[in-house]
C-alpha cells in the first residue's frame, strides 16, 4: 500500500465528499471529514520522510506512463506542500464544529463538509499532479468548493464576494487553460516533465512566451498579486470565519507553488529569468503589494479585512522571494510559505474563537478583548508578533533569510524596504493590540473563553509560530534542499546557455 | 450516375428550394403570423425532402434508421413548436397583421 | 468545401457573439448564446470533434441555456445600464488579442500534420488504442482510459457543482410531501404540447441509454447520455410542474445517486489498486487486459452518467423550485 | 446536389440568423431560432454524407432534440414573465 | 498571404475570444457576465479544437479503409473543459439569483452602490 500513497492522498477526501454528502448527518459529517484530513496529514507526512530518504515518486496513474497517461510525481517541494495543507486543514478542521454550527444553517452543515474535502482534494490534487491539464481540472474543483464554501456565509455580502471571486477565478483558469494549449500547440504534450524537456528547442518563439505570460497571469488572478488582488479582502472578510482561517493558510500557498512548479520546473529558470524580466517584475510588484496593502490594512476597522489585507501584503514577500531568482531566495519564499501559514492560521483561528464569544469582529467588538478574552487575545498578539517577524517566531525566519537573500546579491535597496514594510506591519497589529489591551470593554460585553476544541487547536497553532521560530531545523533543511534541487539543474541549463 | 443517385439529387433540389423559400419568407414577411407561415410549412417539408434524399444515398444501413428517426422527430417536434409558437404569440396579445396596416405587435405589447 | 464551411461558420459565430454584446435584451442575449453553443457544435463536427460537437450541443446550446431561461424568470429580462467602463475594458481587450494574435504567429500551420501536437503524443493514441483498448472510439479510449483520472477530477466538477447549487438553492427544494403552488410551472393550456412531449419522453430516455452504451464505437458517452436522459425529465417539469416530477423520482435519491456515480468510478480505481495495480488500471479487472479495459470503462461511464443525470435534474429542480417560492411570495 | 444543399442550407441559417437579431418580437426571435435548430440538423446530416462518414447522425438528432427542448424552454419562460408582469400588475 | 490562409482560424477564433472577455469585463448585469464567460471559454475550445485538426484527416473513430484520422487528444480535453464550464455557470447562476433575493437587483452599479451604503452606514 506504501507505493500507493500519493495517489491515496488525494482520492481520500475526493471519495470522502460524496461519501460524506450520503452521510447526511452534520455531526457525523464533521467527523467523518475531519478523520479524511487527518490522514491526508498522515500520509503526506509519510510521502515527505519517503522523499528525503529515497528521492523523487513517480506514480503513473491508470498504469500508463507519462507522457501518454497521467502522472503523479512528488518531489520534496509538494511533498512539503501537501504536508502543509493537509496539516492546516486538519488542525483548522479540528476547531471548525461549533463555529460552523453557529454560522451556518444547520440543513446546510453537511454541504459545507462536503465541499471542504473537495476543496482539500482539489488543492492537495494540484500539488501532486505532474501533469499539465490535469493543474487546470484540480483548479477548478478546488475554486468552485471555494466558491460554495465563501457563499455559505450568513452575511448577505459574502454573495457578492464569491461572485466577483467566480468571475475572476473563471477568467484565470481559463487563461491557465489558453496558456496550456498553447504549450500544446508548440509541443505536443502535458507532462510537466515532458514539456520540460521539449520546451527549450522552442524557447524563443512568441508562442511560448506568450503561453508564459498567460499561464503566469492565470496563476497570479488566484494568487491575487497586486494589481490582481481586488477579489481577496472582500472574500476573506465575508466568508464564514473558519474557512477564512483555511483559504488563508492554503490557497495562496497554493497558487505560489502553481508559480514556482510552472516557472522552474516547466519553463526552467533560463526561460523565466533570461527571457521574460521576470525579476524585476516580481520585485517591484511584490514590494508595491507590500507597502500599499498593509497602508490599507492600517485603516480597517474590520479586523478581519485588516488581516486579509496583510495576505496580499505578505503574498508581496513571497513574491520577491521568487523574483529574486536565487537558492537563498526561493528558499525565503518556500519558509514564507510554511511560516505564513502557521501565522495566518492562528490569527484567523483567534477570529474563530472571538466570533463564536462575541459574535462581530469590528474594532468596538474587540475593545478590551486582553482582559475578556485573555488566552484568545494572547494567541492573537503571539500570531500578530509572528507577523511583524519578531525574532523566536517563525515570521523573523523567513524574513531573515529574505533579507539575507537580497543582501547576497547586492540588492540592499530591496533589503530595506523589506525591513521597511515589517515596520507598517508593526503599526497595523500595534494598533489592535492596544485596543484589545488598553480600551474598556463595553458594558455587558459578553466574557469568557471559546470552548476547548477551538482553543487547542489554536494554541497548536500559536506554539507552531514559536516553535519552528527557535527550532528552525526541519522547514530550513527541507525547502533548502528542495530549492536547490529546483534550481541545480536550472544552474546546469545556465552553463550550457553561457556555452553558446 | 445511379438511378438511386438521380431521385436523391432530385429530392435534396427540392428540399433546398423549400427551404430557402422558407427563409426568404421569414426575412420578407411583414408580421410573425406569416413568418410563422412560410417558416413552418416549409420547414418541415424541406427537411422531410432532404432526409428522404439522404435516405437515399444511405441504402440498408443503420444510418438509414437513423435518418427515419431524425425524420419522425422533426415531425412530430417541428409543428408541435410552430403551434405552441402560435398560441403563445397569440395569447400574449399580439395582433395579426391585417388589410395593410401597422402591425399591432411590432414593438408592442409583444416585445416588452 | 470545407474553405467555405469553416469561414462561413466563423462568420456567423462572430456575427452572432457581436450580437450578444450589443443586444440589452438578456432573452435575446440568451437565445443568441443558444444559437452560439450550436454554431459551435457544428464546426467542431468540420474539424472532426464529433464527441465535443456532441457535448457542446448538449451543454452549450441545451442545458446552460435552460439555466439561463429560469434564472431569467426570476431576476428579470432587461439590462438596466449601459456598458460601464466601456474604454478600459477595450484597451484591456486589445491588448489581450494583439498578444494573442502575435503568439499565434510562430505556431504550426492550421491542419499541418507534421505539428508537434501531431507528432508527439497523438499517435499513441491513434496507432495503439484500438489494440490497448480495444475500442473504436479513440476519444473514448484517451477519455476513459489513458486521462482516466482527468475524467474522474471532470466528474467531481459536476458534483462539486451540484454541491454549491444546493448550499445556494436547496432551502427551496421541498422536502417529500410538502405541497407545491406550482400551477404557473404547469403549463396545462398547452394540451398539444404536453401529449406530444409525454410521448416523446420514454423514446428519449431510451436514446440516452442507446448513447450510454454506443459510446465506445461512436460519438456519445456517459456525459452526454446523463445530459440527454436529464433533458427528458426536464421537459416534462417544464409541462406537468416540478411536484410530478417529483413524485417520478425525488431529492434525496438524487442527491445519493450523484454521490453515488463518483463513489462508483472511484471504486473501479480502488478495485484496481486492491488487485495490485495503480489506480484506475483496468487491466486488474480481468484476466485478459483488453477484457479488464473494456469492463473498467462501462463501468466509469456508468458512474459518469448516474452523476450528471442526478447532478442536472437537481440543479434544474433547485432552479424551479425557487422560481415556484418567488410566485408564491409575490 | 450535396454541396449545393449545404450552400443553401449555410445561406439559410445566415437569413435564420440576421432574422434572429432584428427580431422585432421575440416570438420572431424564437421562430428564427427555432429555423436555425432546424437547419443545424440538416445541416449536419448532409456534411456528414459530403465528407463520407454519415454514421455521426447521433449529432443530428441530439440537436433536434436540443432544439424542442430550448424552444419549449424559452416559451414557458416568456410565459412566465407575463404572468408575473399581470400579476404584479393586478396587485397595483 | 500564406501567413493569412494559414492562420486566419486562430485569429477569428481569438476574435471571438476577446468578444466575450470585453462582456466579462465591461458589462454590468450579472448574467450577461456569465454568458461572455461562456463566449470566452466556447471560443478557447474552438482554438484547442482546431489545433487537433489535420487536413484531410477524419473523426477519431476507427472504421475500415481510413487512415489519417484527427488528433483526439484535444478532444479529450476539451469534453472536460466544456464539463468544467457548465458547472461554473450552474454555480454562478445560483448566486446570481441569491444576490437578486438580497439585493433587489442583478446590475453590478447597483449591487456596489448597495454595499458602499451600509459601509458608509457602519463608519
Amino acid at each position: 500500500m506504501l507505493s500507493h500513497l500519493p495517489i491515496l492522498q488525494v482520492i481520500l477526501p475526493l471519495l470522502g465528499a460524496p461519501a460524506c454528502l450520503i452521510l447526511w448527518r452534520p455531526r457525523i459529517a464533521w467527523a467523518f471529514s475531519f478523520f479524511i484530513s487527518a490522514l491526508a496529514f498522515i500520509i503526506s507526512g509519510l510521502l515527505l520522510k519517503q522523499v528525503w530518504q529515497g528521492g523523487e515518486i513517480v506514480y503513473a496513474l491508470g498504469g500508463w506512463e507519462a507522457p501518454w497517461g497521467i502522472e503523479y510525481r512528488i518531489d520534496l517541494l509538494n511533498a512539503f506542500l501537501l504536508l502543509i495543507v493537509s496539516g492546516l486543514s486538519t488542525v483548522v478542521l479540528a476547531g471548525a464544529r461549533q463555529s460552523v454550527a453557529r454560522e451556518i444553517p444547520a440543513e446546510k452543515q453537511t454541504l459545507f463538509y462536503v465541499a471542504w474535502l473537495l476543496c482539500l482534494a482539489g488543492q492537495l490534487g494540484i500539488l501532486a499532479t505532474g501533469d499539465a491539464f490535469n493543474v487546470f481540472v484540480f483548479l477548478e474543483i478546488s475554486s468552485l468548493s471555494t466558491y460554495t464554501l465563501i457563499s455559505l456565509s450568513r452575511q448577505r455580502e459574502a454573495l457578492w464576494a464569491a461572485f466577483q471571486y467566480l468571475i475572476v477565478g473563471t477568467i484565470g483558469a481559463t487563461f491557465v487553460l489558453i496558456g496550456i494549449g498553447l504549450m500544446y500547440m508548440m509541443t505536443g504534450t502535458l507532462n510537466m516533465a515532458d514539456l520540460a524537456q521539449r520546451l527549450p528547442e522552442v524557447a524563443d518563439t512568441r508562442t511560448v512566451f506568450a503561453a508564459y505570460a498567460f499561464i503566469i497571469v492565470g496563476v497570479c488572478l488566484k494568487l491575487a498579486l497586486f494589481p490582481l488582488h481586488a477579489w481577496l479582502p472582500n472574500a476573506y472578510t465575508f466568508a464564514p470565519s473558519v474557512v477564512t482561517a483555511f483559504l488563508a493558510a492554503t490557497a495562496t500557498k497554493v497558487a505560489v507553488y502553481l508559480l514556482i512548479r510552472f516557472s522552474f520546473t516547466v519553463f526552467g529558470k533560463d526561460f523565466s529569468t533570461f527571457d521574460v524580466p521576470l525579476h524585476s517584475i516580481f520585485i517591484g510588484l511584490g514590494l508595491i503589494a507590500v507597502f500599499s496593502a498593509s497602508t490599507v490594512a492600517i485603516m480597517q476597522r474590520n479586523i478581519k479585512r485588516a488581516i486579509a489585507y496583510s495576505s496580499v501584503a505578505q503574498i508581496g514577500y513571497m513574491i520577491i522571494g521568487l523574483g529574486l531568482g536565487s537558492v537563498l531566495g526561493l528558499q525565503a519564499t518556500l519558509l514564507h510559505l510554511f511560516n505564513h501559514a502557521l501565522m495566518k492560521g492562528a490569527l484567523f483561528m483567534a477570529m474563530v474563537a472571538m466570533m463564536l464569544r462575541i459574535g462581530g469582529i469590528t474594532v468596538d467588538d474587540i475593545a478590551g478583548l486582553g482582559k475578556r478574552m485573555p488566552v484568545t487575545a494572547l494567541a492573537f498578539v503571539t500570531g500578530g508578533l509572528s507577523l511583524i517577524g519578531v525574532p523566536l517566531t517563525v515570521g523573523f525566519v523567513s524574513k531573515w533569510y529574505l533579507v539575507s537573500a537580497a543582501f547576497s546579491q547586492g540588492m540592499w535597496l530591496v533589503a530595506l524596504l523589506v525591513v521597511l514594510g515589517s515596520l507598517l506591519a508593526v503599526m497595523y497589529i500595534w494598533r489592535l493590540v492596544e485596543i484589545m489591551y488598553f480600551r474598556e470593554s463595553p458594558e455587558q460585553a459578553p466574557r469568557g473563553e471559546a470552548p476547548l476544541t477551538v482553543l487547542l487547536p489554536l494554541l497548536l497553532l500559536v506554539l507552531g509560530n514559536i516553535y519552528f521560530g527557535i527550532d528552525t531545523r526541519l522547514p530550513v533543511s527541507v525547502t533548502e534542499a528542495a530549492a536547490s534541487s529546483l534550481l541545480v539543474e536550472a544552474y546546469q541549463g545556465v552553463q550550457v546557455g553561457g556555452a553558446k | 450516375m445511379s438511378p438511386l443517385e438521380i431521385i436523391s439529387a432530385v429530392l435534396l433540389a427540392i428540399g433546398s428550394f423549400l427551404v430557402l423559400s422558407g427563409a426568404i419568407g421569414l426575412l420578407r414577411f411583414p408580421d410573425v403570423y406569416s413568418r410563422m407561415h412560410a417558416a413552418g410549412i416549409t420547414d418541415t417539408l424541406g427537411a422531410v425532402a432532404i432526409l428522404l434524399g439522404l435516405m437515399f444515398l444511405a441504402g440498408w444501413t443503420l444510418v438509414l434508421a437513423k435518418l427515419i428517426m431524425i425524420l419522425l422527430f422533426l415531425l412530430l417536434t417541428g409543428p408541435t413548436a410552430s403551434h405552441t409558437l402560435g398560441k403563445a404569440a397569440w395569447k400574449s396579445g399580439l395582433q395579426p397583421l391585417t388589410d395593410g396596416r401597422e402591425p399591432a405587435g411590432d414593438s408592442g405589447k409583444g416585445a416588452e | 468545401m470545407e474553405l467555405l464551411l469553416d469561414i462561413s461558420l466563423l462568420s456567423m459565430l462572430v456575427a452572432t457573439a457581436i450580437g450578444i454584446a450589443v443586444s440589452r435584451d438578456l432573452l435575446a442575449a440568451v437565445m443568441l448564446s443558444s444559437i452560439y453553443g450550436l454554431l459551435s457544435a457544428n464546426f467542431f463536427v468540420t474539424m472532426d470533434a464529433v464527441d465535443v460537437a456532441f457535448t457542446e450541443a448538449s451543454v452549450g446550446a441545451g442545458i446552460s441555456p435552460l439555466l439561463m431561461f429560469a434564472t431569467l424568470a426570476i431576476v428579470g429580462r432587461f439590462e438596466r445600464y449601459p456598458h460601464q467602463r466601456a474604454l478600459p475594458a477595450l484597451l484591456l481587450v486589445v491588448l489581450t488579442g494583439a498578444m494573442l494574435i502575435l503568439a499565434t504567429l510562430d505556431i504550426p500551420a492550421f491542419g499541418d500534420p507534421n505539428a508537434p501536437a501531431q507528432t508527439h503524443v497523438a499517435p499513441r493514441f491513434i496507432n495503439e488504442s484500438g489494440t490497448e483498448i480495444g475500442i473504436p472510439n479513440m476519444v473514448t479510449s484517451v477519455l476513459a482510459s489513458y486521462r482516466g483520472f482527468d475524467t474522474f477530477g471532470e466528474v467531481t466538477v459536476v458534483f462539486a457543482a451540484v454541491v454549491g447549487v444546493l448550499a445556494l438553492l436547496g432551502s427551496s427544494l421541498p422536502a417529500a410531501g410538502r405541497k407545491l403552488p406550482d400551477t404557473l410551472l404547469q403549463a396545462s393550456n398547452h394540451r398539444i404540447l404536453r401529449i406530444v412531449s409525454k410521448i416523446l419522453v420514454a423514446p428519449i430516455m431510451l436514446f440516452a441509454l442507446y448513447v450510454q452504451f454506443h459510446g465506445d464505437y461512436g460519438p456519445g458517452g456517459g456525459f452526454q447520455a446523463g445530459v440527454i436522459f436529464a433533458a427528458a425529465i426536464i421537459i416534462y417539469t417544464m409541462l406537468f410542474g416540478l411536484e410530478a416530477a417529483m413524485k417520478v423520482i425525488n431529492v434525496t435519491v438524487l442527491r445519493v445517486l450523484a454521490a453515488f456515480g463518483v463513489l462508483l468510478y472511484g471504486s473501479v480505481g480502488l478495485v484496481a489498486m486492491l488487485n495490485g495495480k495503480n489506480f484506475l488500471d483496468y487491466d486488474a479487472l480481468a484476466a485478459d487486459p483488453v477484457h479488464g479495459q473494456h469492463y473498467g470503462i462501462i463501468v466509469i461511464e456508468l458512474g459518469v452518467g448516474i452523476t450528471v443525470a442526478a447532478v442536472m435534474m437537481l440543479i434544474y429542480f433547485a432552479f424551479a423550485g425557487r422560481l415556484i417560492d418567488r410566485s408564491h411570495k409575490s | 446536389m450535396l454541396t449545393v444543399t449545404t450552400i443553401t442550407l449555410l445561406v439559410v441559417m445566415a437569413m435564420a440568423l440576421s432574422r434572429a437579431f432584428v427580431g422585432p418580437t421575440v416570438f420572431d426571435r424564437i421562430l428564427a431560432a427555432n429555423v436555425f435548430g432546424t437547419k443545424t440538423v440538416l445541416l449536419i446530416a448532409v456534411v456528414g454524407f459530403l465528407f463520407g462518414r454519415p454514421e455521426f447522425l447521433d449529432i443530428a438528432l441530439v440537436y433536434a432534440l436540443i432544439n424542442f427542448i430550448g424552444v419549449v424552454g424559452m416559451l414557458r419562460l416568456i410565459e412566465y414573465l407575463e404572468e408575473d408582469k399581470q400579476s404584479t400588475e393586478d396587485g397595483r | 498571404m500564406s501567413v493569412l490562409f494559414s492562420h486566419y482560424n486562430y485569429w477569428v477564433v481569438i476574435v471571438l475570444m476577446m468578444i466575450g472577455f470585453y462582456i466579462v469585463i465591461a458589462q454590468g448585469n450579472l448574467v450577461k457576465k456569465l454568458i461572455g464567460l461562456n463566449i470566452f471559454q466556447t471560443s478557447v475550445f474552438i482554438l484547442y479544437i482546431s489545433a487537433g485538426k489535420v487536413s484531410g484527416g477524419t473523426a477519431p473513430i476507427l472504421a475500415d479503409g481510413i487512415t489519417l484520422y484527427s488528433n483526439p487528444l484535444p478532444h479529450v480535453l476539451i469534453l472536460t473543459a466544456i464539463v468544467v464550464g457548465i458547472a461554473t455557470t450552474a454555480l454562478g447562476l445560483s448566486l446570481i439569483i441569491r444576490i437578486r433575493d438580497t439585493y433587489g437587483s442583478v446590475e453590478e452599479q447597483d449591487v456596489r452602490a448597495a454595499e458602499g451604503n451600509r459601509k458608509q452606514e457602519s463608519c
